[in-house]
């Protein structure tokens, strides 16, 4: 009885993964699986280079992204994903360094380290899955909770004025500063396909839904609930004014909001190193 | 903005005023003792000089007008006469030859209003005529000189609508040299004559003669395309028109190179409008292969990507120019304008709501409109006439003439002009691809009256085509076959007959378009009864609106073929560039004027003005006319309780003195009739015309608009007994001062009230909303009050004195 | 990046920090990134000049930790990296000493020592870091730490620091001072020829079998940089031979956590450094390092002039601490003095260690460090 | 062209769209329902068989409705699904 080989079922992104660490640890309905696809549906589109990729997580559940990826992979110490990615970059500017961490990691342990690589324009891409909160430590506040929003460490409303996340990347100096959904996953991939064909410091910010935990406190149980309100709210404008896409119970402002041409660090720097050099020739010879 | 000098100094010296009564041949001394007018009017006050002669208005009566002006010193001239609706112009101009201010002249309409309605009651006529001449003459001692202002004209125009009257008006008026906006609903230019195959009677191919058009139109440096775009709003006036124009998205952008790899790979298929159904085109698509603009277009209503989720890529990622942008958003253009050209066109008729053809439940019934797509090469079937039941090509076909034209059943009583010869040139089509087709035409009267039309018919006869007279009652299906039983009656042969086909092809006619009402409330148009845009003038100024600057081209103003609607597209474009060559068009001085120690900057005036002229200027403590905008209606005046406002050539003085003139004796058997110059004036013109007969006892004013009728012009009839009072004027939403007759409304409601209040019989006060094709209505209303006012008894009269006594004060 | 520039040779006249700064150019170290602080800025300044004419990068970071992070993501990319603080640099760079620790990355970091705790003294000198060098960070490790007392063995340690940070895939500390980091010395410059150099092992198995984390015997795992196209991941997390975290396994974490102690350990005899003058007959052995042993040597020599046979043990090399050295001077020795500047740290460990033999701590803070007599009258009292 | 369409298209056979081949990795999938809400053509709804998660998988309701836009497998968190074309017999 000729024994009908059954194809094995494999997904054609499992290229980019490393099978030993698949599946992952994220909850039902957690937006980091989705930013993950769209991150290699990016890569495969690209036809990128896996031996010239890094990437760098910070710590939270997205900090797990790096060993999921079938590169080199860094997984750093809470906040300083950017600062060591600089590190990476700098020695070695021909690779490609995708930074993918979280909104607590980047912008609030990892802030300082965040706008001052944007500020140099080091050629890094950032890719911040914004759960609105702490996932991995149980459902604290972070910088991007919305106000009033229930949390594990304000149980009486959030209090805190949360950051425009496009809006701080866009004024310390980033060139590419988009922000979508985890509904908008077409869009989301190109945005990071475009990021990584571009030149400097560029941020994409992705709206995760974490029903788990924020969206228990927040009533938003459910994932759909969460992406509900994410199609409800979102409104698509492009080249927007980022100081006014504040996200708002009734308004999300998605798209790109800068996408501009900067030298950057990296280039500078090495362009300025063999112009020393090739005056220590003159010099010698 | 010429803010009124304190009021004018008043002319120094002693009023002289002229009198001519016409005899209009025998149009008015048939019905009108001329000579006894012309005594009687040499009797009134401020008179010098009072003759009738045969024909005033011709070169001889103009003549003599401007020899007495210059020689007796004439410094008022009163004309008694037709409509001023028709010689004021040519009368005021003959004054201001002769050096008089062309406002120092009065008609009174002793034809239309008079000599024609009361043919059979000389003495009653020739009371009335001399009436209406001392109503002249009161109110010509009153008038004032006025200077006429001039108003810029923007030299851009804007034509709604692309067809081929859009096309040919713009391209006209952009080779002119003027910026043209062209505005078009749908996805590309071309409207009706791209679906159509040939055209009648050259037999051209449609579509060859008018890509050509469509692509220069296209490319054209002085036209601006807005495809996919809708007129949203009209403001200002001739010459300053701000226009805002909704651009809906494409959702492709420019880069497109109309390769198509996008409809390759959409998953959507929907019927294609551009077909009538009868091909099927994609999500992503163009609606025919020579569109203009050629950049294709994502019909969002199908397309999957709704609310803001891309949730199929297929076309973005098929698109190598990376045309393809869902981001696209609705953007409202701001156009400033100074002249608008009118070309929407119009619709078939849908012959389902006709049972007995069994149109849309029989299957091989057909429109023309779906055999010009089935015969077109670039059509759903590659251009072979084929049954839908079966795809074969018919044997006999048969064409059901007037489907939808002069039948009451289908609420369409014109003839729609252009089916008769479609027909024809149909049936000639089919011979010429299957020579042995048997074919029959049912018609009612074949009207084949253009040039070339004849010849054209009488192939089709040569060809063999049976022309059957007697339209089938009904239209029946053989199941088995799917052929088409014809049932009528032959009405030249008075029998019946039973014919089958194979198929059956409705020629139908065409309407209005259904969004039409939304143009007409926007330029504030108005439309005949079968809906099509009415023009200023049916011989005079055929493609001219009664709103100045507005012109029409095309079926929007009536079903017609082809060459009619190029011819009249060339002639908007002709009429326009007259108005934008000359750069400056003068207004009518019949702005407001302002007193501005009585004005309490209330913002009455302000609310009411429809073309919103008026502003209120709180720190000069009082409220500015913007002359320019101003639509000369008067409802501001009106509305002005205390004074401060009034009319030129219409003040509140002028007017009372009218009305004075009226009720000076036998006030209790008459009737002061208001009638607004563009509807209910122009009705009365009308029902005159017609020579409609009604009782005289109407004395009618002229107002611009019966927005200009106060409250006190009515208190002050009654208060000096009129008998019965008629406020009149154009249909609520038809106002030529677009919606300054809901205060007449209000108004007249509250003298009604207050009649109630008082105890008097609400019935002297009538109100009649009349348009200028609404002569009987006018005259059936004439005949009504008649009644009324014969059963106004004395204490009736005595009690309405009292009521209104306030209205006397400051006599 | 060849080295256009002729690196320096031969005897200099340079103070400390520049000195270092030199000898990590010499022994290839070709990334810096750095923080300011008084009194380890200059080694900054120098490198900002002198690494882009050997194609290395200089890059000034926002603060001690990133620097310290770019560090180790520079050696990760495959390059000789270092930065240099001084203790509030320092302490804030503990977290990320671990990360280096955990994730066994060779990097170089220079604690020019001033007066603390906090802010301190920037302009003095002082040796109140030491323990912080060994038990800074949290959770146990091993840690290499050296201790150069003048401007020759700011040079000469520093190259030394990097081979052995090289060799141990560890973190490697140089423990210098204010005074040592800014006084001008002659310095002896071999060729580049003449100086050793380590670089670290290189995987000799297709990406495929490449273990990240597997030790060889000498319990240092063979080290596969970026863009090489190993894909392997490396994490602060707990982790398996794979690189993998395994944060819920006891077995894993007490065989890796083990290995990184015994790492250092058990190669204590290949890494410990010390100076040892006139110990054969030393009745009282003066255990000093930094700038306090040159003091200690010339206040030996007084001692001995005065007829005690007094000895110096100097040490070059902090942790892993010199033990059977020290143990075998204290066995011979009556008395052991121990001056420091700070409030007792290392003699602890000399304490630790001498078992019976009375121990003198001689503490000094503050302005200068011990003077000779000072140390001579310690010899003399504890005869 | 507002008027109303009576006939249906005659060309509608010419139109072939290719068929869908429907891959779900079932024990991959925790059941967040996202594949199922937001596929356009509804073909996805909720299976009631348990997975080795303890979560029902979707199940295809009607393959043929598939456009193969794969939203689905692009929206999927836990790669549990994807979508190719069918090859027909000749494997063209």
């Amino acid at each position: 009885m000729v024994q009908e080989t059954v194809p094995v079922v494999v997904h054609p992104f499992s290229k980019y993964l490393r099978a030993e660490m698949m599946p992952h640890i994220w909850c039902q309905g957690c937006g980091n699986g989705v930013l993950l696809n769209c991150f290699v549906h990016a890569l495969d589109e690209l036809q990128t280079d896996l031996d010239k990729l890094v990437v760098v997580s910070g710590i939270g559940c997205i900090g797990r992204t790096a060993g999921y990826m079938n590169a080199d992979s860094f997984h750093t110490t809470h906040g300083r994903a950017l600062a060591f990615a600089t590190g990476v970059k700098l020695a070695n500017p021909e690779l490609e360094i995708v930074v993918i961490s979280g909104d607590g990691d980047l912008f609030a342990i990892g802030g300082n380290h965040f706008i001052h690589a944007a500020r140099r324009n080091i050629g890094i891409k950032v890719l911040c899955a914004n759960n609105l909160n702490y996932g991995m430590t149980g459902g604290q506040q972070g910088p991007t909770t919305p106000l009033e929003s229930v949390t594990t460490t304000s149980p009486y409303g959030n209090i805190e004025h949360p950051f425009n996340l496009v809006h701080l990347a866009a004024a310390s100096g980033s060139t590419y500063v988009a922000r979508w959904t985890s509904l908008h996953v077409r869009r989301l991939t190109q945005s990071i396909k475009k990021m990584l064909q571009k030149e400097g410091f560029c941020f994409v910010e992705m709206l995760s839904p974490c029903p788990e935990i924020y969206g228990r406190y927040n009533k938003m149980r459910s994932g759909l609930e969460m992406m509900s309100w994410f199609k409800k709210a979102s409104v698509v404008e492009n080249f927007s004014d980022p100081s006014k896409a504040d996200i708002t119970p009734e308004r999300i402002v998605v798209g790109e909001f800068v996408d501009i041409e900067k030298l950057s660090y990296e280039k500078m720097l090495h362009e300025k190193i063999s112009k020393i050099n090739e005056k220590a020739i003159e010099g010698v010879s | 903005m010429s803010e009124s000098k304190e009021s004018k100094p008043r002319q120094d010296g002693q009023i002289r005023i002229g009198v001519y009564v016409c005899h209009c041949g025998l149009n008015i001394a048939g019905s009108v003792d001329c000579g006894e007018v012309a005594k009687f009017a040499a009797t009134l006050p401020n008179v010098v000089l009072a003759q009738d002669n045969r024909y005033t208005c011709s070169d001889q009566g103009q003549a003599g007008i401007k020899k007495d002006i210059q020689e007796q010193k004439l410094n008022r001239v009163v004309v008694a006469s037709c409509s001023p609706r028709l010689h004021e112009p040519t009368f005021r101009k003959a004054c201001e030859d002769a050096g008089l201010n062309k406002y120092l002249f009065e008609m009174a309409n002793i034809r239309e209003h008079c000599s024609w309605v009361h043919l059979y009651d000389k003495e009653a006529a020739t009371e009335k005529a001399k009436d209406l001449v001392k109503m002249a003459v009161a109110k010509v001692a009153l008038l004032e000189p006025e200077d006429e202002v001039s108003v810029p004209i923007t030299r851009k125009a804007l034509v709604i609508g692309g067809g081929v009257a859009g096309i040919q008006a713009a391209l006209d008026l952009a080779d002119t040299g003027y910026k043209v906006y062209l505005v078009e609903k749908e996805p590309s230019i071309g409207g009706m004559m791209a679906r159509i195959d040939k055209t009648f009677p050259t037999m051209d191919c449609s579509i060859c003669i008018l890509a050509p058009k469509m692509s220069d139109a296209g490319h054209h440096p002085n036209i601006e395309l807005l495809t996919n775009s809708e007129v949203a709003e009209v403001k200002g006036y001739i010459g300053n028109f701000h226009v805002k124009v909704l651009r809906k998205p494409r959702y492709v952008t420019k880069d497109c190179s109309a390769c198509g790899e996008c409809v390759k790979v959409c998953p959507i298929v929907a019927p294609n409008e551009f077909d009538v159904g009868l091909a099927v085109r994609h999500g992503v698509y163009t609606p025919f292969a020579q569109a203009v603009p050629s950049t294709y277009i994502i019909d969002m209503s199908l397309c999957l990507n709704k609310e803001g989720v891309i949730v199929c890529d297929k076309c973005t990622k098929a698109c190598e120019r990376q045309a393809i942008s869902f981001e696209m958003k609705p953007v409202t253009e701001e156009l400033e304008v100074g002249t608008i050209i009118v070309a929407t066109g119009a619709d078939v008729f849908d012959p389902s709501v006709l049972p007995n053809y069994g149109y849309g439940k029989i299957a091989n019934v057909i429109t023309t409109l779906e055999f010009e797509r089935l015969i077109n090469a670039g059509g759903p079937s590659g251009g072979h006439l084929i049954r839908p039941s079966d795809k074969q090509i018919p044997k006999r076909v048969a064409f059901v003439q007037c489907v939808g034209s002069r039948s009451a059943r289908s609420g369409r009583l014109y003839c729609s002009n252009v089916c008769c010869m479609n027909t024809i040139k149909d049936s000639l089509l089919i011979k010429e691809h299957w020579p042995d087709t048997e074919i029959y035409v049912f018609y009612v009267d074949i009207r084949a009256y253009g040039k070339g039309f004849e010849d054209l018919y009488k192939r089709a006869r040569n060809a063999g085509v049976v022309f059957i007279r007697g339209l089938p009652a009904e239209i029946v299906e053989d199941k088995k076959t799917h052929n088409v039983w014809l049932i009528g009656e032959n009405t030249l042969r008075k029998e019946v007959y039973r014919i089958s086909a194979d198929m059956a092809i409705l020629s139908i006619g065409l309407e209005a378009r259904k969004d039409s009402e939304t143009i007409q409330r926007l330029l504030t148009l108005s439309r005949n009864q079968d809906g099509f845009f009415l023009e200023a003038h049916p011989k005079l100024r055929p493609v001219d609106a009664a709103t100045a600057g507005v012109f029409f081209a095309g079926c929007a103003e009536s079903p017609k073929d082809i060459k009619d609607s190029v011819t009249q597209a060339s002639a908007a474009a002709a009429r326009a560039g007259i108005l934008m060559a000359k750069g400056q068009v003068t207004v009518e001085a019949i702005t407001p004027t302002l007193f501005p120690e009585k004005c309490k900057v209330c913002g009455l005036c302000v609310k009411v003005c429809p073309y919103n002229a008026i502003s209120l200027n709180k720190d000069l403590k009082r409220v500015e006319i913007i002359e320019a905008a101003c639509g000369g209606c008067g409802t501001c005046a009106a509305e002005c309780n205390f004074g401060a406002l009034t009319q030129k050539h219409f003040t509140d003085e002028q007017i009372m003195a009218q009305i004075d003139a009226i009720t000076e004796n036998e006030a209790e058997k008459k009737i002061v009739a208001f009638c607004c110059n563009w509807c209910s004036y122009a009705g009365a013109d009308f029902a005159g015309v017609s020579r409609m007969q009604y009782p005289p006892n109407a004395r009618i004013i002229r107002t611009m608009c019966s927005g200009r009728v106060a409250q006190k012009f009515v208190e002050r009839a009654f208060a000096r007994g009129v008998a019965s009072v008629l406020v009149s004027g154009c249909h609520l939403g038809d106002c030529h001062y677009i919606n300054a007759n809901y205060q007449t409304q209000k108004r007249v409601e509250r003298l009604w009230k207050k009649m109630e209040q008082n105890g008097l019989d609400k019935q002297r006060l009538q109100l009649l909303w009349a348009s200028a094709a609404e002569g009987e209505k006018f005259a059936s209303k004439m005949r009504e009050m008649k009644t009324i006012v014969e059963n106004v008894k004395p204490e009736e009269i005595e009690k309405g004195k009292k009521v209104f006594a306030t209205a006397l004060e400051g006599d | 990046m060849s080295r256009i520039k002729s690196a320096l040779t031969g005897a200099h006249f340079m103070n400390g920090d520049v000195a270092c700064a030199e000898g990590a150019i010499a022994v290839g170290c070709r990334f810096f990134a750095g923080y300011p602080i008084t009194p380890a800025t200059e080694i900054a300044e120098h490198l900002s000049q002198r690494m882009p004419e050997f194609g290395g990068i200089y890059v000034q970071m926002e603060d001690e930790i990133a620097s310290l992070a770019a560090v180790i993501g520079a050696s990760y990319s495959g390059l000789k990296a270092m930065t240099a603080t001084s203790g509030p640099g320092f302490s804030l760079m503990q977290e990320n000493i671990g990360l280096a620790v955990m994730t066994e990355a060779p990097c170089v970091i220079v604690d020019v020592m001033r007066g603390g705790p906090s802010t301190g003294q920037p302009t003095m000198p002082g040796q109140q870091d030491v323990m912080q060098a060994k038990w800074g960070s949290h959770g146990d490790y091993g840690i290499i730490a050296l201790t150069p007392s003048s401007v020759q063995e700011m040079f000469d340690l520093t190259v030394e620091a990097f081979n052995l940070s090289e060799a141990y895939r560890v973190p490697t500390l140089l423990m210098g001072d204010e005074i040592v980091g800014h006084m001008w010395e002659k310095v002896v410059i071999p060729s580049p020829d003449k100086i050793r150099i380590v670089n670290r092992k290189k995987p000799n198995v297709s990406p495929e079998k490449y273990l990240p984390f597997k030790p060889d015997d000498d319990l240092v795992p063979p080290m596969a940089c970026f863009g090489e196209g190993y894909h392997f991941h490396s994490t602060g997390l707990t982790h398996d031979e794979h690189g993998y975290p395994r944060t819920s396994s006891s077995e894993v974490q007490s065989k890796l956590v083990r290995r990184l102690c015994d790492k250092i350990q058990k190669n204590a005899d290949k890494i410990v450094k010390v100076e040892e003058v006139m110990l054969e007959d030393a009745e009282v052995v003066v255990v000093a390092y930094g700038i306090v042993a040159r003091a200690a040597l010339s206040a030996i020599r007084k001692a001995r002039e005065k007829g005690i046979k007094a000895g110096l043990l100097r040490l070059i090399t902090l942790w892993p601490f010199p033990e059977e050295r020290v143990a075998k001077a204290a066995k011979r020795a009556r008395a052991i003095v121990v001056p420091e500047m700070n409030c007792g740290q290392m003699v602890r460990e000399v304490e630790r260690v001498a078992k019976e033999t009375p121990v003198v701590f001689l503490s000094k803070l503050g302005e200068e460090p011990h003077t000779p007599l000072e140390i001579l009258e310690a010899i003399r009292r504890s005869k | 062209m507002p008027e109303r369409i009576r006939h249906a298209p005659l060309d509608l056979e010419q139109f072939k769209p290719a068929k869908a081949e429907i891959h779900l990795i079932k024990d991959e999938c925790k059941g967040c329902g996202y594949c199922i809400e937001f596929c356009p053509k509804k073909v996805l709804e909720e299976s009631d068989e348990i997975n080795a998660r303890g979560v029902h998988p979707p199940k295809v309701v009607d393959e043929d409705k598939c456009i193969i836009c794969s939203f689905c497998s692009a929206v999927c968190p836990d790669f549990a699904i994807f979508v190719v074309e069918k090859k027909n017999k000749e494997g063209k």
